[in-house]
């Protein structure tokens, strides 16, 4: 089958996954060809391997202001998040069996949970308000004797709003209590520091800014001990296990160093952008914004149009030669839409039509233009054909 | 993710709009289920010589819509009581597992817009038609489908 | 810092971890380049994705007389086997506790188990004889009404010896125990058939037969159902979530079409190579090999050469330009040598002195008179200045 | 995974080899272990005038066999009886955790022979050396490293 050209389309999902970046993929190719020894062998020839992961290893640690020592390479965000919430609350089982975490959590995350209540676990889901900000009173009030383990992602992928991480972290510290945070969505985006934030574990996944899909990132904070997800060879200092993905981890480590490196410039840039895109998109009657108005990562813009079933929407928006996504119950193969809009207060019927934009470094002022002829336009017609939208008789 | 022929229709969907003299009209679906599919027919001599339809819904609520109208325009009453939402897929060449709700909506859709032609005559549709419209689809489980990121 | 050149040099360790094939590479590049959509999303941009990972999963299938449906990628080796062994065993404790495997199984398996015995499963561990094949009747024995899981690995990778893996399976079957066998070391080097094998999971990672580092294979029959090891957005029919490594899986089964279709041609070249190595080889005096003398992988050659202490055995090659691995205690931190030598009933001190030497595709007759060049050579310095070498004094 | 000194005393062992008129001959470790040094004092005016050795191990024993026997050659035996395995650590720059065990042989090595040289004369070592050479460091446990494939 020939393959389409996509040389013109906009893609305008990063949230769902980003270009690899030059330098990434500069960065990897020497360990898929010429440096393929295993980094666990005694030889010379795997010392390239070993220093490149250390290279890396080195790299993350700085971007999160953490010791090197601390950095887990793993196989993507999901695994990183599994790790640490099974593994944490594995470790502390003696300890208690009490989990907090939020209402808007990836499934990543909060599949996860509902596994572990399955194993006799107990898990409080934390509310968030209509901008998508955790409650942190009621989550300070979830707090039990038997409370093991915090988790509260650090950016939302739907809606984009920023959670006052470092006042929970200082708040999980103070109570002794382990502190994860999903930092998915953020890290790449907004500054991270571990430190300064009071976290014990971070998860990251490559493929979010612009790096290669497969492999992510465990940050564990010194002394916190978690039972490893993964068991063999005993890599990553035995805390996972398996033949290290070189060439992901470097591509991993070049993408996280660019990103830091030209956020200051990147988020005005986008910001520009997703001002330009507000624009023209809330001039769309029945269109509002989701998430927080300006606690929210720069480049994700996230909309409910009304009188209008996201996956069309999307669909349509493909067929004009521009990638969004939505958080439709048609989207994802269940009756509900989004958990994250549900959780936030919106109605079944607006949810259905939530639009999520969100851009990245190869983004241009003229996606937005596109953008902003073509939705319109899209959103005009799936209302003329609609049996609900008041515009008809 | 869809067939070919289920993109064609939903990008190409046949026989939308509105019949202002329709005799048979039928609306299926909610808002909260993310689907409304309503069907306008109208039918002279007992044969259906005009069909419209106007959907709120995904791809395939709009593909299946249009088919349904394409299955039974120009048919008679008793051909149109007999489409099915199989009949509605195999048209489409298929419909993904989690989208198969759509075809039965269409299929509803077009018996209530009958159940209604009947009803306007005096005749009560439960008998012939059955159950239409009020099926409580949206409660159905789908299954666990991949989600996105 | 320099990079060494490494062009002359004679990789000999591809039990460790192999060179990606060039058709691997060039089949994984539009992937990490051009088609970079999220295989989940909605718009046209990500079928490219998604039918490459469907293409990937047919020919895996195919490869292993499997169904598209019965693959399941992961992010290799140690993955399928944590998620085999404690999917199974999860999956079935309402049933029972207890679990069959072998004393030379990879650490994967083994570290697995033992975390599994800390959580109240008992497994027994069915020794093997002195070539490393496994105790059949003893392994029949150890089936209790209790046992719900069998593991037997289908290829050593330390001394290279295939196991009866039809017959177990068929043993297994007909007592309704599931059956996995770690097939690592054995896809792409020798034939594999699920249904004539009667097996229920088998594992696989792309690195060992020339594909991609970080991506493996789990082929889980149908009908099988075990608890998932990642959870979250439901990716591999919710067998296993993480947004999929594209590039990497697309390279795996890549590389895995390919190794079968040159398996003849290269199983007889390999067995030709391997002959007259241990033609030189077993010339140096008190040399011997390890494993099955015939029933074995056709590129993998094992020895112990007595008097010498493997560590050193290989740093010496290295440095005359080969890589070549030891199970000798000081290659791998631990003060008892490898645990599949112990296992086959070769003392301490003689397996200190083991050498693996593992061909690959890209391995040439040179490479062999190289290593005939150089090893006597380094044996012969090493033992000169031993204490305890029965020559000196 | 070894400092470049390691590699350089591995793969270049200064001293190797046996003294025949020795008068301090020490041999600690064991086969079984996997490492046994041999060390050949020869020893005039409580001087260490020439010392070669005898390794069976790894590159940490050979190359920590080669630098004990540096640190010793021309010490006296008051000063060579202060040699530590830290200080055979310090002089090879690191030596990785696991393979610490290996300095520690080289030191009990020096003092085995040391030990012997006692004897000879006539005294007993145990007083002056302490133990050496029967510190079963084979059955310490190094921790967990990374291991191969
Ligand atoms: C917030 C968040 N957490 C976790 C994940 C999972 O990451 P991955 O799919 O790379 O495993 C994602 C995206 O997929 C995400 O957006
Ligand atoms: C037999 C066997 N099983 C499992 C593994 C683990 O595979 P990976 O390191 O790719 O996770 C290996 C090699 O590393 C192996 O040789």
């Amino acid at each position: 089958m020939e393959k389409k050209d996509f040389s013109a389309y906009v893609y305008a999902d990063n949230a769902a996954t980003t270009r690899l970046s030059e330098t990434a993929l500069e960065a990897m190719l020497p360990y898929l060809t010429t440096y393929y020894g295993n980094p666990s062998s005694l030889y010379s020839f795997s010392h390239e391997s070993r220093k490149a992961i250390s290279n890396a290893r080195a790299d993350v640690a700085a971007v999160l202001n953490a010791d090197p020592a601390e950095i887990i390479f793993t196989s993507g965000g999901t695994e990183s998040d599994n790790m640490a919430v099974v593994g944490a609350a594995k470790a502390n089982a003696a300890k208690g069996k009490h989990l907090i975490t939020t209402t808007i959590e990836h499934h990543a995350l909060l599949h996860t949970m509902k596994q572990l209540e399955k194993e006799g676990y107990s898990v409080t889901y934390v509310p968030v308000d209509g901008e998508g900000t955790v409650d942190v009173e009621a989550l300070k009030a979830a707090v039990r004797p038997d409370t093991t383990l915090i988790s509260v992602m650090m950016a939302n992928n739907e809606v984009g709003t920023i959670q006052p991480i470092a006042e929970i972290g200082e708040f999980a510290r103070s109570k002794g209590i382990l502190f994860h945070t999903d930092a998915v969505q953020a890290a790449g985006h907004i500054p991270i520091d571990v430190k300064a934030m009071n976290v014990d574990m971070l998860s990251i996944s490559g493929h979010k800014f612009h790096g290669p899909k497969g492999v992510g990132v465990l940050y564990l904070r010194k002394g916190v001990r978690i039972t490893p997800l993964l068991q063999g060879g005993g890599q990553e200092r035995g805390r996972r296990s398996g033949t290290e993905n070189v060439a992901g981890i470097v591509g991993l480590a070049a993408a996280l160093k660019e990103a830091s490196a030209e956020m200051e410039k990147e988020t005005a840039r986008l910001k520009s952008l997703v001002k330009r895109l507000d624009e023209g998109i809330l001039q769309i009657p029945y269109a509002r914004k989701t998430g927080h108005p300006t606690n929210r990562l720069p480049g994700l813009a996230s909309y409910v149009i009304e009188y209008i079933e996201g996956e069309s929407m999307v669909l349509h928006l493909d067929m004009r030669g521009i990638a969004a996504s939505t958080g439709s119950a048609c989207s994802t193969g269940s009756l509900d839409p989004s958990h994250v809009l549900m959780a936030m207060g919106i109605p079944h019927e607006v949810a259905h039509g939530s639009l999520r934009i969100s851009l990245g470094k190869y983004n241009t002022d003229a996606d937005i233009e596109k953008i902003l002829t073509e939705l319109p336009e899209v959103v005009a017609l799936l209302r003329r054909m609609s049996p609900v939208w008041p515009g008809n008789k | 993710m869809y067939s070919e022929k289920v993109m064609d229709h939903f990008m190409h969907p046949r026989n939308v709009g509105v019949i202002e003299d329709a005799n048979g009209v039928g609306q299926v679906g909610n808002m909260k289920c993310g689907d409304i599919m309503k069907i306008y027919l109208k039918i002279e001599n007992d044969v259906i010589v005009d069909v419209k339809f106007q959907t709120f819904g995904c791809a395939a609520a709009v593909a299946t819509s249009s088919m349904a109208t394409e299955l039974i325009k120009g048919k008679s009453v008793q051909d149109a009581l007999k489409l099915t939402n199989t009949a509605v897929v195999e048209a489409l060449d298929e419909l993904p597992p989690v989208k198969m709700h759509c075809s039965v909506l269409a299929e509803e859709a077009v018996k209530s817009a009958l159940a209604d032609y009947y009803r306007r005559q005096g005749i009560d549709p439960v008998p012939i038609v059955g159950c239409a419209g009020d099926c409580d689809v949206c409660h159905t489980d789908h299954g666990h489908g991949e989600e996105n990121e």
